[in-house]
């Protein structure tokens, strides 16, 4: 496989690794595996989810592809393109493609500036449009969005949650990319909005026909909203599959874990939490095999010693565990 | 009032610059041993306040409560001294917050703020507090709880952090442990732990839980009774079988149906329109109408605010829309015990 | 607690203030008044002036008489015998003993002066008068880093022909000569101190004078406490008229010193100098130009307060002239007389005396302040009498002269104090009251000086303290072999005034060089190479417990002659 | 802790050559030769040679090439620039050009008069700011909160000269509350500190307690404040032990930002009354344009401070149990 | 698929800046207001100084010396029998100029080494922080006077130093550290925020980032610092007239309470209350605006409203 295979992204052996500086001269003493070797696929015009606790890298994952952090090794290819070797010149135009939509939508939009520079300023770096023309293509954008044209001058502050992540998309959108990253996009708001945000989303993906790499950690929403998923812990894939076929049957003891924490919203069925032991371990030591064996409940010698690849075991369904042989 | 604590026609102010917010505005809810009561609603409206207004913690001078009683054993706790209340505060009801990052001192150890808790409502030697303090730790599943005294609150993660914050508040056993989203910032396999911890502890102490959230799935797994939130008020408040077998409210009934769940695959989910109100700008009449599905139209609605009728038994509830609630008569609380429901 | 000690054991101190630092105490470098006025204690010259009599007077110190000498060109003095430097550890033959004061001693400390090595301030005392140092200078800037200078080196016009013997050969006339002996600079210095203390003789000063230093912190304070191995030295037995009837001849005939213990304690501001000597901390004080109203009346007398207070005035005449010279060779001033004239004009004196000494000067017609027997009362300086009119029509003349509207005329002063600014900007008025613009530039004294010397300023402010009362010291500012970097600032050039200043030079006192120097004084009234303003007049306050006070412009050492009326103070100010 | 403070003591170093170089931009820099100044009333040509010879000027700036191209390489360094940098780190200090004295010998015996000022100036500001501060905070929105930040802010609108001025005339002259001037060593000393040091707090007062009462309201916006509240905590001790120590993290940082500071406040100080310390000193040199004693004043006071960082650096681990762990 | 018709209820508010509503708080508070008013009318003052339109006849007596506080002479005479008045109102030309021209070295200095620094990171910053610590550890005065020093006489492009000119270039190049460390800080925080981190990805250049999102995130610090720093230099001001390097020939509040340390004993109080009147009154002002301000653009103090 050389190339992105018709998939509008394809990832292979990604790593992205954070030094850890320690001492009287700051040497670099060890490394956070943010990141640790992750494939990844993405279908055009489709979403993948990517699922995950707090600080497996996620996030990280996200950025890197974009270049925003730089990747420690790996590839990916943007349709048949090299992301991490483009030139300065090359990755403009990249960018123009590839968009992020951020978990935080009051730390994405820059205070200081009205809605009309947040969301123009891309085609402005670009030189897409000027004058009355930009203005025009920003109105168009908000209305795409389903704000009204006459929010144009106003500063993020003066908007609810539901409103700024709306600023947001429309900014991503601009550049008419084809595929977005949206990091985490409804973790931060109300419960009453949250759903209107995935219309919206859900929509421009029908209209535009654009691919998005859909970051959660909430398994209902990404159950509801993806076509495949792909589980992450401690910087690795552990499992991807179609949505419904991971939602059935699970196959990777974490992601079993993850699907019985879900609190299921009926008083009547107490979730029987296979509550497992420990937190999220430390990704800066030394550790081998699999990364989940310290809380696994299954977990043997061999778990502890080797670090298990992802495998096929049904059609489009992968796994990274021994116990799965 | 035989309720362990009651709190009825809650009003609380806050003073801005740009004008007086009322963050609660006539709330009224109880709670008894062994019980829990949920309480929902998004963002902003008014449920850590009136949390806060129970635990006298309204910062001041800012925020002031302007009406209602808080019953708690007899006694309304608003009418107490300050040193009465520090009495009850800490010792007979207690409180864990949102944010388990920045609500431990980060300069002293977990132990030295579990310690202080103990010695301030029990007459202990120093020793005795800190055994105490390590025991209190591993009630709550703290692993080596004998050296986690000894760290400081950065060394620990979210999870264990708050931990530590439950298990300070429930160091000196007390009645009332109110929970202020205690899992919203964790994760869900965090969270489940959590969850199941709340709900042994209480079922071992027969504590009465108060637990705030907006997340309608954990309510489910832990409430009994719920009172639903949106603007400052109380929009309706029944058992928890009742709410989700069949939800009143259009608010209520709008958040279920935008709600994802689990094995249910829909291309779109049914979205409440427009935005939570600002507090400083509340619509008139009902203040969901201007998001209100069913009579956005209405005059009654637009003008008149419903306040709270008991529309069945053990249901209460403030819609002009819903079915028989021109014939039924005003309530806060509902007056019948909700149907007991068995607890795992 | 030191203060109840001396009260107890009943000793007479003496309480002084310092306004700067004290630099050294190193007779050879040693240039300001306040480190004389402190090494004077210490350090004794041939001659010293007569305590009490006016005008002043030179008697023998450490000579034992007048020198003797057949022309004007070689002095012969014979030193007073039985004087001994105060003991010191530097006298390590002796145990610390201190040795007999020689001529060796004399010569040794002049030699020390013309030491290029040594950079010393006081080198222009002797620079071109005597025979054979100012080679011996030359021999010593020879020498590479790391020689040391040979003080055996002959230099012929310094002998010791015995060990009481000095003498002194000139080049040529030199009449000054005595006044200069009279100088703390020219004080023997002991040899084996130098060599005892190295660079540290600065801060260990061994004279054959009074009192010896006994603790000196920096900054803070200086004690002195008397020598017990000083010579016989008696109180004057005669004095001035009227000397009598002030108290001052009640000592006549005692022997030296009175006073057991003296203290300077620094004081760098005027408020709390002041407020010190008010709480009778301080002897006797200056009395600061701001603080003047509350301690003299309108009509110059003390205010009761004071006077029921113990306190005493003293007024005197400083051998001070303070002016604004011109730079002759700037070519917008120094071609044009009207213009200094105007200049000199626009400035009301008797104004300028009471804003910025409460009166406490004269008026200056010309260079020689009235101090001096040269001074002539009679004359009068057109140019020194204020004349806005007529210095408008001069200026008129002067636009002419210099042939187009004159510049912004520069002044430079020294100083960046709040006096100096003061000052300028009354100049500044009183030039922009006759129409000429002028800008005051305020430098530090190094950058001042620098521009002096390279004669580089248009008009600079400066003024000038007689060291010794002959007015050839104001004469030579203007003698043309002396334009800068010379003493000669104002690059005044003017041959009458040099054939007069020439002849005069190599007179001794007379009333025919006195006719010369009204010549001179004449030459320059009328160039106006300067806008002389005042001459300075002393107020000194002092308690009535200090006795036999009087104040001397020229002499330093005269604490010796001083006495403390211990009861009095401690009742007046209970200690 | 250790290898904290040894990583702490090593950033010192590039400071410390850093302050050595700024001082030998600034003096050779300075216009004007002080060799006038030395050699007095009429300086002959040969004198200020000598003078300047004394000062070193007549080396070379940065490298002798001459002797550098004929390989005496010990010679080629013997210029302005390398015999400032080792002369000074070796604190081998010429003697003062003025007064003659070995300059460090001069340091030594001013130093702990300025101290004595000082120290208890310093530690006296900080402890009744930080009281006040504390009242202020716990009254917070009151009228006493109003008044006193008023009167915080014309504090420290008074220039510190009127502030001497009036302390020297009133309290000292017209109340005779204390000496007007002096300084004796020993115990001593305080008799004579007593005023100066008020009149520093005095006049420090206002800035110091408007910023720690910004600190410590701020720290009270925190969430382990209401924690604390909620455990039942009293209102005075959740401020002196839980806002307190959370304060004196800030508090901490800016302490040695203000020590240069102080400075300026000893030096109208020890003028007024009379106190022979490094003020007085680096004034008079200043004046005097006593370059070796400006320049050892400024390295030696740098060194100071950069050990008064050290010093914070420590304390600021100790308060604050995150920072030990970097 | 629009919602457009869902957001048009919402209760947002006017069109306005965060600048506005700060702004707009300002002028809620009859305090700060005051304040304002204050401060405009001594920039007034200034501007009107050096238009000529104010004292510019400071220098001509207009009465005897030392003439108290009348209706005549308003705040009294000096020792030239200048008006004191005339010359209070001179000052507020050389304070504000030097408090102003100082500032404006010190963030011309201040903002982009700090910009670069922050955003830049790696060794960039160590040589800046390097920079900043080794000038902030060389006590304040010391620095300030030996800058003095080295500049008074020199001159800068043709222009000579003297006087204000360098009162308010040492003051500027001695007192820029203290804004660098704070923009740096700032800068270090904004780098790593979502919205940078936004333009990046949309293909914002280095320096656009750094100009147009970075600096004015941030430059409202910068507002702050100032409105508080000018107190001290002020201050400043008056203590380098007391060590004799600061402004001359031109009356500043500084060299009026120079001229009154030796007059106070004459009972001559008016000179030095007139220059600690402004100098109070100017500070208080600054103060309180400066701290309104904070509290006013702190998202800290609006968060609960949001
Ligand atoms: N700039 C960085 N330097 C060092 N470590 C980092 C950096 N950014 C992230 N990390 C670490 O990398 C790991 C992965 O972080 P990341 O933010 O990608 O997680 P995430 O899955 O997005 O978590 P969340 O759900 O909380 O957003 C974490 O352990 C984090 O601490
Ligand atoms: N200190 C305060 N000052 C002013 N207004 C406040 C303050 N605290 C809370 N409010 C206001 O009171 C209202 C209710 O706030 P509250 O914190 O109770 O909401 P919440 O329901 O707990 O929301 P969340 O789910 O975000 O915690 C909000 O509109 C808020 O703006
Ligand atoms: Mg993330
Ligand atoms: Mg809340």
């Amino acid at each position: 496989m050389a190339k992105a295979d018709g998939h509008i992204l394809r990832v292979q052996g990604l790593k992205t690794y954070f030094p850890i500086r320690r001492g009287v001269f700051s040497r670099i003493r060890g490394w956070v595996r943010a990141v640790d070797g992750v494939d990844l696929d993405i279908p055009r015009g489709q979403t993948v989810g990517l699922v995950g606790e707090s600080g497996c890298g996620k996030t990280t994952l996200g950025r890197t592809l974009l270049r925003l952090i730089p990747a420690t090794a790996g590839t990916a290819w943007f349709e048949d393109e090299l992301i991490f070797s483009a030139n300065r010149r090359r990755m403009r135009q990249l960018r123009r493609q590839m968009q992020i939509i951020f978990q935080d939508p009051v730390g994405s939009l820059n205070p200081r500036m009205t809605v009309q520079t947040i969301v123009g300023e891309p085609l402005k770096v670009h030189g897409l449009a000027h004058g009355r023309a930009l203005r025009q293509r920003v109105v168009n954008l908000l209305e795409q969005v389903g704000l009204s044209p006459g929010y144009l001058n106003r500063y993020p502050h003066e908007f609810s949650g539901g409103q700024r992540q709306r600023i947001g998309i429309a900014r991503a959108l601009a550049l008419e990319p084809k595929f977005i990253i949206c990091d985490e996009p409804v973790s931060a708001l109300d419960v009453s909005i949250q759903s209107q945000i995935l219309n919206l989303l859900a929509d421009l993906q029908d209209a535009l026909g654009l691919s998005y790499l859909f970051i959660a950690h909430n398994l209902a929403v990404v159950e509801h909203f993806c076509g495949e998923v792909a589980v992450m812990y401690l910087g690795q894939i552990v499992e991807r599959a179609g949505s419904e076929d991971l939602y059935r049957n699970p196959v990777h003891p974490y992601t079993k874990t993850l699907l019985s924490a879900v609190p299921i919203p009926d008083p009547r069925t107490k979730t029987a939490c296979q509550a497992p032991v420990g937190d999220v371990s430390d990704t800066s030591g030394p550790f081998t095999g699999c990364p989940f064996h310290p809380r696994c409940s299954l977990a043997q010698d061999q778990c502890r010693q080797e670090c298990p690849q992802l495998r096929e075991i049904g059609p489009g369904h992968f796994v990274a565990c021994w116990r799965t042989e | 009032m035989n309720d362990l604590l009651q709190i009825r026609g809650l009003c609380t102010e806050f003073r801005t610059e740009d004008g007086l917010v009322r963050a609660v505005d006539g709330v009224s809810w109880q709670v008894n041993p062994g019980r829990t009561l949920g309480i929902v609603g998004e963002s902003g409206c008014g449920k850590s306040v009136s949390a806060l207004s129970v635990m006298g913690l309204i910062p001041k001078p800012s925020g002031e409560i302007v009406g209602g009683q808080v019953w708690f054993k007899g006694q309304d706790l608003l009418k107490l001294t300050e040193r009465q209340i520090r009495e009850i505060r800490g010792n007979e009801i207690a409180m864990i917050f949102q944010e388990p990052m920045t609500s431990l001192n980060p300069v002293f150890t977990v132990g030295n703020q579990i310690v202080e808790a103990i010695k301030l409502h029990q007459k202990l030697r120093t020793r005795d507090a800190w055994d105490l303090a390590v025991e209190s730790l591993q009630r709550v599943g703290v692993p080596s709880a004998a050296e986690r005294v000894y760290a400081y609150p950065h060394q620990l993660s979210g999870g264990m952090r708050q931990r530590v914050m439950i298990a300070m508040a429930l160091s000196c056993h007390p009645a009332v442990l109110i929970a202020d989203e205690p899992t919203t910032a964790l994760d869900v396999t965090i969270q489940a732990q959590i969850l199941e911890l709340l709900r042994r502890l209480q079922a071992g102490e027969r504590m009465a839980l108060v637990l705030i959230t907006h997340d309608l799935a954990v309510i489910a797994q832990i409430a009994h009774t719920v009172a639903v939130m949106y603007a400052s008020r109380i929009v309706e408040y029944t058992s928890v079988e009742a709410l989700f077998d069949q939800p009143l409210h259009p608010y209520t009934q709008g958040l279920f149906r935008s709600l994802p769940r689990l094995g249910q695959k829909k291309r779109r989910l049914d979205a409440i329109g427009g935005t939570v109100p600002n507090p400083l700008a509340f619509p008139s009449g009902c203040k969901f109408h201007p998001r209100c599905p069913l009579g956005c139209d209405d005059k009654r609605c637009q003008s008149v605010e419903p306040n709270l009728r008991l529309i069945r038994p053990g249901h209460v509830l403030a819609c002009f829309k819903a079915a028989g609630y021109e014939d039924s008569p005003p309530c806060d609380i509902p007056t019948q015990a909700p149907t007991e429901v068995s607890n795992g | 607690g030191g203060d109840d000690q001396d009260q107890a054991s009943g000793k007479m101190v003496r309480y002084l203030s310092l306004g700067a630092k004290v630099r050294g105490m190193d007779p050879m470098d040693i240039g300001d008044t306040t480190s004389s006025s402190v090494a004077s204690q210490i350090f004794e010259s041939l001659y010293q002036y007569h305590y009490l009599k006016r005008p002043y007077e030179l008697i023998p110190c450490l000579a034992e008489d007048f020198p003797t000498g057949e022309d004007q060109l070689t002095y012969t003095f014979k030193l007073r015998p039985g004087v001994v430097f105060a003991d010191d550890p530097c006298f390590t033959a002796t145990q610390g003993k201190g040795r007999q004061l020689v001529a060796a001693d004399f010569i040794y400390a002049w030699k020390r002066i013309a030491d290029v090595k040594n950079i010393s301030k006081n080198w222009w005392i002797f620079e071109d008068h005597i025979v054979g140092l100012d080679e011996f200078r030359d021999y010593t800037g020879r020498l590479k880093a790391g020689e040391n200078v040979d003080y055996m080196r002959p230099v012929e016009g310094l002998q010791a022909p015995d060990d009481f013997t000095l003498v002194v050969t000139l080049k040529r006339p030199w009449p000054q000569i005595l006044y200069l002996l009279a100088h703390l600079p020219t004080a023997p210095v002991a040899r084996e101190a130098v060599q005892y203390y190295g660079k540290s003789i600065h801060n260990h000063p061994v004279g054959t004078g009074p009192y010896m230093l006994k603790d000196w912190k920096r900054g803070n304070k200086i004690v002195m406490v008397r020598n017990p191995r000083f010579r016989q030295e008696f109180y004057p037995v005669e004095g001035s008229p009227g000397d009598r009837e002030a108290g001052l001849l009640e000592d006549a005939g005692k022997v030296l010193p009175f006073v057991d213990e003296a203290r300077w304690q620094v004081v760098e501001e005027d408020q709390p100098r002041w407020l010190i000597f008010m709480r009778g901390q301080l002897d006797a004080s200056g009395i600061p130009k701001d603080f003047y109203n509350r301690a003299i009346d309108p009509s110059r007398q003390l205010r009761s307060e004071m006077k029921d207070k113990g306190i005493r005035l003293q007024i005197f005449r400083d051998p001070s002239t303070y002016w604004y010279g011109f730079n002759m060779e700037d070519p917008v001033v120094g071609t044009n007389k009207p213009l200094r004239q105007a200049m000199s004009m626009a400035i009301n004196r008797p104004e300028y005396v009471e804003i910025f000494t409460n009166n406490r000067a004269e008026v200056a017609q010309g260079v020689i302040p009235p101090l001096f027997k040269e001074y002539d009362p009679e004359v009068i300086n057109p140019n020194c009498q204020y004349n806005p009119e007529r210095a408008r029509e001069l200026l008129k003349e002067a636009v002419e002269v210099h042939g187009g509207p004159l510049p912004t005329i520069t002044i430079s002063t020294p100083g960046t104090d709040t006096l100096s600014r003061q000052m300028g900007e009354y100049v500044t008025l009183a030039m922009d009251n006759i129409g000429l613009k002028v800008k005051i530039d305020y430098m530090d004294w190094p950058s001042f000086q620098d521009r002096i010397k390279t004669k580089s300023s248009q008009v600079f402010q400066m003024g000038w303290v007689a060291d010794y009362p002959d007015p050839e010291n104001f004469m030579q500012l203007f003698y043309s072999k002396n334009v800068s970097p010379g003493p000669n600032n104002f690059n005044y050039r003017n041959q009458a005034f040099d054939t007069l200043y020439e002849k005069a030079k190599a007179m001794p006192d007379s009333n025919e060089r006195r006719r010369i120097y009204h010549q001179m004084e004449n030459i320059i009234r009328d160039d106006c190479p300067a806008i002389f303003l005042v001459h300075g007049v002393a107020f000194v306050l002092h308690y009535n417990w200090l006795k036999n006070y009087k104040p001397h412009v020229f002499g330093y050492g005269l604490i010796k002659y001083q006495r403390i009326d211990v009861a009095a103070r401690q009742k007046s100010v209970g200690r | 802790m250790v290898s904290y403070i040894i990583r702490r003591l090593l950033y010192a170093i590039p400071t410390i050559l850093g302050v050595l170089l700024i001082t030998f931009i600034l003096f050779n820099l300075i216009p004007g030769d002080p060799s006038y100044d030395i050699a007095g009333k009429s300086a002959s040509a040969e004198t200020i040679a000598e003078i300047r010879r004394e000062l070193g000027f007549d080396k070379p700036r940065f490298l002798d090439t001459e002797a550098l191209s004929q390989g005496r390489i010990a010679a080629a360094f013997d210029s302005q620039f390398f015999n400032h940098f080792r002369n000074t780190l070796t604190l081998n200090f010429p003697r003062s050009l003025t007064s003659h004295e070995p300059i460090w010998d001069e340091i030594k015996s001013r130093a702990p008069a300025s101290l004595t000022l000082a120290a208890p100036m310093f530690i006296g500001l900080i402890a009744t700011s930080i009281a006040i501060a504390l009242v202020v905070a716990f009254a917070r929105g009151s009228w006493v909160d109003t008044i006193l930040v008023f009167i915080c802010v014309v504090g420290m609108s008074i220039p510190m000269l009127s502030y001497i001025l009036f302390g020297q005339h009133y309290l000292a002259y017209e109340l005779g509350w204390f000496p007007i001037l002096g300084y004796e060593s020993g115990m001593q000393a305080f008799k004579y500190i007593a005023l100066p040091c008020l009149l520093g707090i005095a006049s420090g007062l206002g800035s110091y307690v408007r910023f720690y009462r910004t600190v410590m309201l701020d720290e009270m916006r925190s969430d382990y404040v209401r924690t604390a509240f909620a455990k039942g905590l009293s209102s005075p001790r959740v401020l002196f032990k839980h806002v307190l120590k959370n304060a004196m993290i800030p508090i901490i940082t800016t302490l040695v930002l203000s020590i240069p500071f102080l400075f300026l406040g000893s030096l109208l100080l020890e003028r007024f009354f009379s106190i022979p310390g490094m003020g007085s000193y680096f004034l008079d040199a200043f004046n005097s344009r006593d370059f070796p004693v400006i320049n050892a004043m400024v390295f030696t006071t740098s060194l100071l401070y950069v050990l008064g960082q050290l010093v914070t650096d420590i304390c600021y681990a100790l308060v604050d149990p995150r920072i030990s762990l970097r | 698929m629009t919602e457009a018709a869902l957001t048009s209820d919402i209760a947002v508010g006017k069109g306005r800046s965060l600048w506005a509503d700060a702004w707009r708080r300002l002028l809620s508070r009859k305090l700060v207001v005051a304040s304002l008013i204050v401060i405009a009318v001594f920039v007034m003052v200034a501007l009107g100084v050096y238009a000529g339109l104010i004292a510019r006849d400071w220098s001509e007596p207009v009465g005897p010396r030392y003439q108290r506080p009348s209706l005549e002479h308003g705040f009294g005479t000096d020792f030239l029998g200048r008006s004191v008045w005339r010359k209070t109102l001179y000052g507020a030309k050389i304070s504000l100029t030097v408090a102003f021209l100082a500032s404006l070295i010190s963030i011309c200095i201040g903002l982009p080494l700090g910009a670069i620094a922050g955003y830049f990171k790696g060794w960039i910053d160590e040589l800046i922080v390097w920079l900043f610590t080794t000038v902030n550890s060389i006590p304040y005065i010391i620095l300030i006077l030996a800058f003095a020093f080295v500049l008074q006489g020199k001159t800068l492009f043709g222009y000579p130093l003297r006087g204000i000119s360098v009162v308010y270039l040492v003051i500027g190049l001695t007192s820029w550290v203290g804004l660098c460390r704070l923009i740096r800080g700032e800068v270090l925080k904004h780098r790593d925020r979502d919205y940078v981190m936004a333009a990046r990805a949309y293909g914002c250049s280095r320096s656009r980032i750094i100009l147009g999102h970075v600096i004015p995130n941030v430059a409202h610090l910068v507002i702050i610092n100032f409105s508080l720093r000018f107190v001290s230099f002020i201050h400043a001001e008056v203590i380098l007239s007391f060590l004799g390097l600061g402004v001359k020939g031109e009356p500043s509040w500084g060299v009026m309470i120079d001229d009154a340390r030796q007059e106070l004993y004459r009972g001559c109080w008016w000179q030095l209350a007139a220059a600690t009147l402004a100098i109070g009154l100017l500070c208080l002002a600054l103060n309180i605006v400066g701290d309104a301000l904070r509290d006013a653009l702190d998202p800290k103090l609006r968060q609960g409203l949001e």
